[in-house]
């Protein structure tokens, strides 16, 4: 149809020339959507925001500050304070140490006085990274140091260049310095493990008669108890090993048919002043008698462990009173590694045979019965990392944060006497350790 | 944008990218304990796909300043097609096929409608041009078809009028009368007829929106020309021409009709593509800003 | 070639003299004369732009546009109108209707060769006793290659045409200009007058006002300057006669006019010649060198005292220069009008001076006079009619030609004496004594006398003795519009009546032949011609209603089957080919 | 009648005997005796002529005569009214009034036609006319005059205006033409008044009876209203006297009567120093001529052209290379820069600073009020000034006036040669010694629209240079017009003629107000002789002529080709260099290419997506650089026009006045509107500029192809790259 006619200039006299500034209404859409849309995302993010911080969470917190959850700003502490509501921005991206503080009123010295920088809390603490304990610090921040220790003054009591528990790491201290006759004078006591760990053995005798015989485990004098008897499971410590309950059923200390009672195991005195009431009571005035039970009660039983003065110059003489019996008393470390910890009941599933392997052998009270790191390192072999989750079975943990602590926030449970208690003979082994 | 023989390099290029992130990606997601965003590779998709979806975006961007010379406007447009395509291969790789969290997940989707949707819109603007140059010819610009429907009205009133005018009996005096007499008979009820037609059938489809306007009678092209070729029968020839130009008229706003169809399609895509973007492009600097500041 | 960029010796006053020569120079180098040149002529003389302009704007010879490659001229007036020259013309249009941007067919004056009838020009060639095949071949030699040579040659004394001039006293050449020679050496200017009185002589251009009273009017007229002027313009249709006396007599011309001049005491002497007349250009030009070289031209001739110098002035064309005072104009230079009389030519003619103008054949006849004696002039004319004529008849007759009859003779004797008659199986209906100007006469007058007088009193005239005979082949109607057609060509525009009336006759008369009549024509006529007649400003324009007049007065049969009937005998009218 | 010499003499008229000295005509002498004979040819203060013969009187000779001419004699008996005499009278009247138009202009305007009223009071009404009216009209009416209207079908050959002219005015103009029923009067050699050596002293309108000759009032004009509303303009128009303006050399010689009937068409305006008088780009229809004090003309700077800064391969460095505004257009490859733009006014405005001054005596805004184009330049008081402000006609009058002709071409001359003469490129090498030769040698001539200065065939004897206006080369060819060229101001023609010594080898014609420098010959051939290195350079022009010409001819054959060709050469695409075609199966229509476009031209467009369709491509609206530049006819200011290259562009002058825009047959070229800078930036309002495709000529590609996303947009050489689809490459096929 060519009745109307189509040149390129009516066509092009027809429009506005302008027209391209005011805009395709396409155009227009597209940009309003674009622009509802980034509204919607920010309202979105916004409302969520209030709702719960989750959105922006960086990754799940810890158990510990689980509390916190929807709080960001009780540790992001707000820019301005009050505008702590105000997402992101809001509040600040580090945590100040004092965020931390405010709870962890009290956390124990660092090692300051050696360190040479003080890193904050964050630095090794790293939340936002799941339900982990928050403790398990990377190892970053102890090699930082460690992996070539400089201390600010003195020369360094310990190893230099540790740059993980597989590698670096020295054997365990008492392992390295213990000597013999540090050992010996160390526990005092003599015991035969592997005799004790016999079948069949002969067993409590009540009233003379055997109950029949036993085999004793590890366990059944080794339990994970504190000195005063608690569950020690939090400190995972084995509780010293102790008479009344763990050796008396077997190892009584009659000293005389007609008095049924045992001689008190406390102090030598205090059993010489109960074998001579009893005695005199039943036999008064019948000073052979007492002699007889004197003997053999300081001279039979408590020497069978103990070692008593007097009593070992004349092994055999039993008809010879000891004018007073002096009993050396036995020492147990209530703790073994002094600035590592080690928990028993973490390690409980393990047979105590696999890591204590020559206690079955062990024939003298001497033996340290400790095992030493290749024995750790055969599970903590480095495979691992701190906060990584478990690849594989067979390969346990090896962080630093494991066995060591920064902070040394909780005390440790050395015996110290209270009130009406008796004294515990549980020591630091360090203690007995020489000092650098 | 047609996919030609020139998109060749982009496509083996874009091959040869996913190829090789995969190489990448599938041994470590083997081995990984926890593949994802935090590990290194997986951060590194991440910051990939990050750039791409930026440096798609910022087509938006140079399309505002068409004249700075930062390379030619086609090397970008085919830049955005195939690095925006790529960019959902990397946000797979980057999240290893999990979402993990609320803002991750929408942004797995976001991607994935945004390319999608890129996708679809290369497929129309591949197809659709020469559709729309087969099938309305009188094509004119988009954003001026209002004005130029307006217009139309304007030019097919005038025809109508002409129509009218040509066979209306004769006035005034003098010899053109006697001739007009001559040649044409009264035509009265006819004329009246056809302006009735053309206001009631042609001049409202001429104004009326284009929804509308399918739904009238005009807009059926056959049936249109049996009508104005009933017309014609009616009037001598002479009145032919005003006739056939109304015809021809109602025949441009037809197909400038047709065009508004043809065109909402070609850019309407982007209706979802560009907002999409954009919301995309924003919760991805803030996941990522997030995620590195935490 | 161009023209030089300063005129000199330009006279006080004259500046257009030869203005012509310098618009002919421009045409013959360029084809045409445009706007720069005429504005480097009109720098060159001194005068304004528009001076030159609205001369060569007048005159149809001079072209302002550039000329077309052949340009076919077709003369359409009562001699070639009766000859066939519409039809020509007619089929000429048609041949080259689809070539016209190379060739035009349009009208041109009669051009003087009547007796050859019809006549076309190409390129300004005339081709004479032509027809449609000729011309056709012509104009095809002419659009394939130009021509260049001029004009042919025909014959150029009466010897040679082997014709014997009753009129020429003399016998042989060598006595030529005897008689100028011996009023020279006696001076007896006043015995020369009374024998011109004597010998009656008129004027032949058509007035036949007595000769010797315009000489001694202009000899008493005060005033030491003083003009002799041969009216040899000669254009009106059907008129020829000058032509031959041109070609075959070119000294009694000149002799007349050295005579006249001599009497009446003018120092110079304009040979006023039609620019169509080239041979005869060429023949007065032989002459006037040969008349130079014997002395008889010039300052003091013969020891006489007496100075005078001869011009043959080539008129730029058209009818209106025949007109005396028109005539004058065109000498100075200026358009062709007519002036207002008073004053008189013989008063203030050329350049406002007293001047003496004269038909071609009255100088001659003034030197058979003053040859033979005013008695033998006298006496040769034949019924009381004094005098001899030259008489040419053309029209439908056998032999046209021009032919030197005594007065008296009657028009019968004319057209079928001398003539030949007309021609087989036709009938004479109608001839007008002298061209258009005389308006027609029915067949039943040819036995008129040519006497001025006794034709005068029929409400014709003498005039310049041009007889063209109708026969029954031809509308006296037509004819009337032939002639009134002539008049509006050739009409300069003037006057209001003459430029306005002459085409409303014209239109008037178109109608007439197409068969429209309104109630009122007749007096619508009567009105027109009384307006032409009474008001026109010179003879043209009076002279126009003539031959529509004397049709209606001859001819009322005739008109009274046209107006009413609308019947056309001859079958001209009404067929839409006029 | 010397005879009677002198003396009173005694003659009856009508009855009544009157005595009148000798030499009285009789029209006169009846005058004296109280009888007043009708007459139309006739004035008092002119010589008779007898041409209308209206007063013709019975005096007793054969034939009535005019008694405005004829000389009273003593006993004379005239009779001046009788019957017979009236009815040749009314005759007359009738035959009159049967060609012309009644009522008449002059009967129309003020109802004083005398033909009109004095046929009407001897009861001759026009329309009882009798007679056939005349069928073609002698000749058109000529509007060309701008203060005088020829309606020649009104005109009744009285001559009253031609003695007017010639012997009252003694201007020397006005004659008759022609003879018989076309005779008519004629200005020069019948130029349209115009164009004519008329004056415009309004003799002849004044003298005219008739509605021929009428004085064009410029309708619903007058410089005292529009002074009002017109807040530009509040200074108050003071009238001025007519015999103020007659005391003023440049009105010498000018009817009084005229200057009174155009009353309102010539002001007086006082203006304050800094004032401005006129805007660039403003429409107008006045001129000024200043009486008194000193005026700034200058044109805001030209407007900001960008070039690419920085423009480097490699990615990162484009994106480094940024667009910068140049303050004055450098076009690489062309010979010369302009060095001065050409204003509305006797002076030429340097082209880095543009600004000049005139002085009293000084004429401007010419252009404006003759072709109505916009103001080319803002006009500032720089004194406190006394102005006349006229419209067209008046302005005629003045620029017709022939001393102060003399004077505006003499500050031609003077001012401006020199400067002309060397903007063209080839002649910017003539020394200034010579340049003072030709001052005195050269000549400064007007044409008129239509008016053809030389012409094909005729002997070259000069050369031209265009002052002001248009000039449209054309060359016959196979009998028709074909256009070769169109030259704006600034450009020159006749080289050929001259250099070859042949005829003139084409036609030029005005196409509006032209003026020309006319070099004649032999100064022209001093010139090459002088400067033999203009002759290899007008030499090197020449065969280009003659190259591009015979180019037309062989495309002008080949107009006529065959059907698949049809629609290509329909379009007119082969006349285009450079189209820019879009690809409709890759475009999207997503405009950025319009966007682009808008981008880098100051925020408008010069391309729109819109046109007709050439095979899959779309032949968007933008410039194609035709072949036969149509816009460039008749640009005002003369901004528009080619690179060497032949891209067409608008220099920065442009007023704006759209006529190129009209010109284009494809609408490429848009008006627009833009914000004032340069000198003229403060001021308020906006200036409008006609902008079209420049390439984008300052960088490497045109914007919209480099923008275009889809590989749709391509700039292109029609013929070549239809080559394969036309089966020819009509290029190739020229050659």
């Amino acid at each position: 149809m060519a009745i109307r006619k189509r040149t390129t200039k009516s066509l092009a006299r027809r429009h506005d020339l302008d027209y391209f500034k005011k805009g395709s209404d396409i155009r227009l859409w597209q940009w309003r959507l674009a622009l509802v849309a980034l509204i919607a995302a920010i309202i979105w993010l916004g409302a969520s925001a209030f709702r719960s911080s989750q959105a922006f969470s960086s990754g799940p917190i810890s158990n510990a500050h689980a509390v916190f959850g929807q709080k960001c700003e009780v540790c992001h502490i707000p820019v301005v304070s009050g505008m702590g509501w105000l997402p992101v921005v809001g509040n600040r991206r580090h945590v100040p140490d004092s965020a931390c503080l405010s709870c962890h009123v009290n956390t124990g010295p660092h090692h300051t006085d050696l360190a040479k920088i003080t890193e904050p809390c964050s630095s090794c603490h790293i939340e936002h990274i799941g339900a982990m304990h928050l403790a398990a610090t990377p190892n970053k921040g102890c090699t930082e140091c460690h992996a070539n220790l400089e201390v600010s003054h003195g020369t360094p009591s310990i190893a230099t260049h540790i740059d993980s528990f597989t590698k670096g790491h020295p054997d365990f201290r008492p392992l390295r310095l213990a000597s013999a006759e540090l050992r010996t004078s160390a526990f005092g006591l003599k015991f035969d493990h592997s005799v004790h760990l016999k079948k069949g053995l002969l067993g409590p005798v009540v009233d003379g008669a055997p109950q029949g015989k036993v085999t004793l485990q590890c366990a059944s004098c080794h339990r994970v108890e504190d000195a005063r008897g608690r569950d020690a499971a939090h400190s995972g410590l084995m509780a010293p090993v102790k008479f009344d309950t763990d050796c008396r059923s077997c190892h009584t200390l009659n000293f005389d048919k007609s008095v049924a009672e045992q001689a008190p195991h406390t102090t030598a005195l205090a059993a010489l002043q109960f074998l001579r009431t009893g005695v005199s009571a039943a036999h008064p005035g019948d000073d052979g008698a007492m002699k007889r039970a004197e003997a053999v009660l300081f001279r039979e039983k408590c020497s069978l462990c103990h070692t008593v003065s007097g009593a070992e110059s004349l092994p055999r003489v039993t008809n010879i009173a000891l004018e007073t019996p002096v009993v050396t008393p036995t020492k147990q470390p209530e703790r073994w590694f002094s600035s590592a910890i080690f928990s028993h009941t973490v390690h409980g599933s393990v047979q105590c045979s696999e890591c204590h392997a020559n206690a079955l052998t062990s024939t003298s009270g001497k033996d340290l019965l400790l095992p030493d790191i290749k024995t750790c390192q055969r599970c903590h072999d480095g495979q691992s990392r701190p906060q990584g989750p478990v690849l594989q079975s067979g390969h346990a943990e090896s962080g630093c944060f494991l066995c060591h602590e920064y902070h040394e926030t909780r005390p440790h449970p050395v015996a110290v006497a209270q009130g009406s208690e008796p004294p515990s003979p549980a020591f630091r082994l360090d203690e007995l350790l020489p000092r650098h | 944008m047609r996919i030609d023989q020139t998109h060749k390099p982009w496509l083996y290029f874009t091959l040869a990218a996913i190829a090789l992130s995969a190489i990448v990606f599938i041994p470590y997601a083997r081995t990984a304990t926890q593949p994802g965003g935090g590990t290194p590779i997986g951060l590194t998709f991440g910051v990939l796909a990050l750039a791409l979806m930026v440096f798609a975006a910022l087509l938006s961007v140079r399309k505002r300043f068409p004249v700075i010379r930062i390379g030619r406007s086609r090397l970008w447009l085919k830049a955005h097609l195939w690095l925006g395509f790529l960019a959902l291969p990397m946000v797979l790789f980057h999240a290893a096929f999990h979402a993990r969290g609320l803002l991750a997940a929408i942004l797995m989707v976001l991607t994935i409608i945004v390319v999608a949707s890129g996708v679809y819109g290369a497929y129309l603007q591949h197809t659709l041009p020469s559709k729309m140059f087969r099938q309305v010819p009188y094509e004119t610009i988009y954003d001026q078809i209002p004005v130029i429907r307006a217009q139309l009205v304007t030019e097919a009133q005038q025809q109508a009028f002409n129509v009218a005018e040509m066979l209306a009996p004769a006035r005034g005096a003098g010899a053109t009368v006697v001739l007009t007499m001559l040649t044409v008979p009264e035509l009265g009820a006819e004329v009246a007829a056809f302006g009735l037609f053309f206001d009631s059938e042609v001049l409202p489809y001429l104004q009326a929106e284009r929804p509308l306007a399918t739904r009238m009678a005009m807009y059926d092209r056959t049936r249109a020309a049996e009508e104005f070729d009933n017309y014609r029968k009616l009037f001598p020839q002479k009145a032919w021409e005003p006739i056939t130009a109304i015809q021809d008229i109602a025949e441009e706003k037809r197909q400038l009709d047709h065009q508004l169809r043809l065109h909402h399609f070609l850019h309407g895509w982007l209706l979802m593509h560009l907002p999409l973007s954009a919301a995309l492009l924003l919760l991805g600097f803030i996941h990522a800003f997030v995620a590195l500041r935490y | 070639m161009p023209l030089p960029e300063v005129l000199v010796n330009i006279e006080p006053g004259r500046n257009k003299l030869g203005v012509f020569e310098d618009l002919r120079h421009v045409q013959e180098n360029i084809g045409y004369v445009p706007t720069r040149e005429i504005e480097r002529i009109a720098t060159r003389r001194g005068v304004a732009v528009k001076d030159v302009h609205t001369v060569a704007s007048f005159y149809p010879h001079f072209r302002l546009k550039p000329p077309i490659r052949v340009d076919v001229r077709v003369c359409d007036d009562m001699t070639c109108h009766l000859r066939g020259a519409h039809q020509l013309q007619r089929a000429l249009a048609r041949q080259y209707a689809s070539a016209s941007e190379h060739v035009q067919v349009r009208d041109i004056s009669c051009v003087g060769r009547c007796d050859h009838a019809p006549v076309v020009s190409i390129n300004e060639h005339y081709h004479e006793d032509t027809n449609f095949r000729q011309i056709v071949t012509e104009i095809d030699k002419e659009l394939v290659a130009p021509r260049v040579e001029g004009h042919s040659h025909p014959p150029r004394s009466p010897e040679e045409r082997g014709i014997a001039i009753q009129c020429d006293p003399y016998s042989s050449p060598t006595d030529h200009y005897s008689i100028y020679r011996s009023l020279l050496a006696n001076k007896n200017f006043d015995e020369a007058l009374a024998e011109l009185k004597g010998g009656e002589l008129r004027g032949m251009g058509g007035a036949g006002f007595p000769t010797f009273i315009k000489w001694e009017g202009a000899r008493k007229s005060p005033g030491d300057e003083k003009f002799v002027v041969c009216n040899a313009d000669e254009s009106e249709p059907g008129t020829i006669k000058d032509r031959f006396i041109l070609q075959y007599l070119p000294h009694m011309v000149f002799e007349g006019m050295m005579i006249a001049g001599a009497i009446v005491g003018a120092q110079k002497g304009y040979l006023y010649i039609r620019h169509e007349y080239e041979l005869q250009t060429e023949v007065l030009n032989e002459e006037l060198a040969h008349l130079r070289e014997i002395g008889l031209v010039g300052n003091n001739i013969l020891g006489s005292g007496i100075n005078f110098d001869l011009e043959v002035f080539v008129s730029p064309g058209g009818y209106i220069c025949g007109e005396e005072t028109a005539l004058m104009e065109a000498i100075q230079g200026n358009r062709s009008e007519p002036r207002n009389k008073p004053p008189r030519t013989v008063n203030s003619g050329v350049w406002g001076k007293p001047t003496a103008l004269n038909n071609v054949e009255t100088f001659c006849h003034a030197i058979t006079i003053l040859g033979r004696g005013g008695e033998w002039y006298h006496n040769i004319g034949r019924n009381g009619s004094p005098g001899i004529k030259f008489v040419g008849v053309t029209g439908n007759v056998r032999n046209p030609g021009i032919f030197e009859v005594p007065m008296g003779t009657t028009y019968r004797e004319l057209v079928f004496d001398y003539a030949g008659g007309p021609f087989e199986g036709r009938e004479i209906i109608g001839f007008a004594p002298s061209g258009p100007s005389s308006g027609y006469l029915p067949a039943s007058l040819l036995d008129t006398p040519l006497d001025w007088d006794k034709v005068k009193a029929l409400g014709s005239m003498l005039g310049s003795g041009a007889v063209v005979v109708c026969d029954d082949t031809s509308c006296m109607l037509d004819m009337a519009l032939v002639a009134s057609r002539f008049y509006r060509n050739e009409s300069c525009g003037k006057c209001s009546p003459c430029r306005i009336g002459t085409q409303k006759l014209v239109d008037l008369l178109e109608n007439w032949t197409l068969g429209i009549n309104n109630p009122g024509d007749n007096k619508l006529l009567k009105d027109l011609s009384n307006v032409l007649r009474a008001a026109s400003l010179c003879g043209l324009g009076q002279i126009a209603p003539a031959p529509i007049q004397s049709v209606i007065k001859h001819f009322p049969e005739l008109m009274k089957r046209h107006i009413e009937d609308h019947v056309c005998s001859a079958g001209i009218c009404f067929a839409g080919s006029v | 009648m010397a005879h009677h010499d002198s003396g009173p003499m005694t003659l009856t008229v009508d009855d009544v005997e009157v005595t009148v000295p000798h030499g009285t005509t009789v029209f006169d002498a009846a005058r004296l005796a109280g009888i007043t004979i009708p007459v139309l040819c006739h004035q008092q203060n002119q010589t008779p002529v007898g041409v209308c013969r209206i007063c013709v009187c019975d005096v007793g000779e054969r034939a009535l005569q005019a008694s405005c001419v004829f000389k009273a004699e003593p006993g004379m008996v005239v009779k001046t009214n009788t019957e017979p005499i009236q009815a040749v009278r009314n005759t007359l009247y009738e035959l009159m009034l049967s060609d012309h138009p009644s009522p008449c202009i002059r009967q129309q305007q003020s109802h004083d036609c005398e033909l009109e009223t004095q046929a009407a009071a001897a009861g001759v009404l026009p329309a009882a006319n009798r007679f056939k009216q005349r069928a073609v009209p002698v000749m058109q009416a000529d509007d060309s005059s701008v203060a005088i209207h020829v309606d020649y079908s009104a005109c009744i050959l009285c001559d009253r205006c031609i003695r007017g002219c010639s012997e009252i005015r003694h201007n020397n103009v006005i004659a008759r033409q022609g003879k018989g029923y076309f005779a008519a009067i004629a200005f020069d050699s019948n130029e349209p008044m115009g164009n004519s050596s008329c004056v415009s002293c309004g003799e002849c309108m004044v003298s005219c009876p008739t509605g021929a000759l009428t004085n064009k009032k410029i309708v619903g004009q007058s410089l005292f209203e529009d002074s009002d509303g017109d807040p530009t303009t509040h200074n108050k128009a003071y009238p001025v006297e007519t015999e103020e303006l007659l005391a003023l050399p440049v009105f010498k010689g000018v009817s009084g009567t005229f200057l009174e009937l155009n009353a309102g068409a010539v002001v007086k305006r006082m203006y304050k120093a800094g004032e401005v008088v006129v805007r660039e780009g403003d429409n107008g229809s006045t001129a000024f001529y200043i009486l008194e004090g000193d005026v700034d003309i200058l044109i805001g700077g030209p407007r900001a052209h960008v070039t690419t800064e920085n423009e480097q391969d490699g990615f990162f460095k484009k994106m480094v290379s940024r667009i910068r505004p140049k303050t004055q257009d450098v076009r690489e490859g062309e010979r010369t820069t302009p060095t001065h733009i050409r204003i509305d006014a006797p002076v030429d405005l340097p082209y880095n600073d543009p600004i000049a001054q005139l002085h009293a005596g000084d004429l401007f805004g010419e252009m404006t009020c003759m072709s109505f184009y916009p103001r080319s330049a803002t006009v500032r008081a720089k004194t406190d000034c006394v102005m006349l402000e006229m419209l067209r006609n008046v302005l005629d009058v003045m620029q017709k006036n022939k001393t102060f002709r003399a004077k505006l071409e003499a500050n031609y001359r003077g001012r401006a040669l020199g400067t002309h003469l060397r903007s063209v490129p080839i002649f910017s090498t003539v020394s200034e010694d010579f340049i003072d030769i030709l001052r005195d040698r050269v000549e400064l001539i007007r044409f008129a629209p239509g008016q053809i200065i030389c012409q094909e065939g005729e002997p070259a004897d000069s050369f031209f240079l265009i002052r002001i206006g248009f000039v449209r080369v054309s060359q016959k060819r196979l009998g028709e017009d074909l256009v070769l060229a169109y030259l704006p101001r600034g450009g020159y023609f006749g080289v050929m003629g001259l250099l070859r010594e042949i005829p003139r080898t084409a036609t030029c014609t005005a196409l509006d107000h032209v003026e020309v420098v006319k070099i004649k010959a032999p100064d022209f051939h001093l010139m090459l002789d002088r400067f033999p290195e203009i002759r290899l350079q007008i030499e090197a022009v020449a065969r280009q002529r003659d190259k591009e010409n015979t180019f037309q001819l062989q495309r002008t054959t080949e107009r006529q080709s065959a059907q698949p060709l049809h629609q290509f050469l329909a379009q007119g695409l082969m006349d285009a260099q450079s189209l820019l075609i879009l690809d409709l199966e890759k475009c999207t229509r997503c405009d950025q290419c319009v966007k682009a476009c808008a981008d880098a031209h100051d925020g408008v467009t010069r391309l729109l997506r819109d046109g007709v369709r050439f095979d899959k491509y779309l032949v968007a609206t933008s410039c194609r650089q035709c072949r036969d530049p149509l816009c460039m006819v008749g640009c005002p200011v003369g901004s528009i026009r080619r690179k060497n290259s032949l891209e067409v562009i608008i220099e920065d002058w442009c007023v704006g006045c759209g006529l190129c825009a009209n010109n284009c047959p494809y609408g490429n070229i848009t008006i627009h509107e833009f914000d004032r800078d340069g000198k003229d930036a403060g001021t308020k309002g906006k200036v409008r500029k006609a902008t079209s495709c420049d390439l984008c000529h300052d960088m490497k590609e045109p914007s919209c192809v480099y923008a275009c996303p889809h590989d749709a947009a391509h700039r292109v050489k029609p013929n070549e790259f239809f080559a394969g689809m036309l089966g020819t490459n009509l290029d190739e096929a020229a050659k």
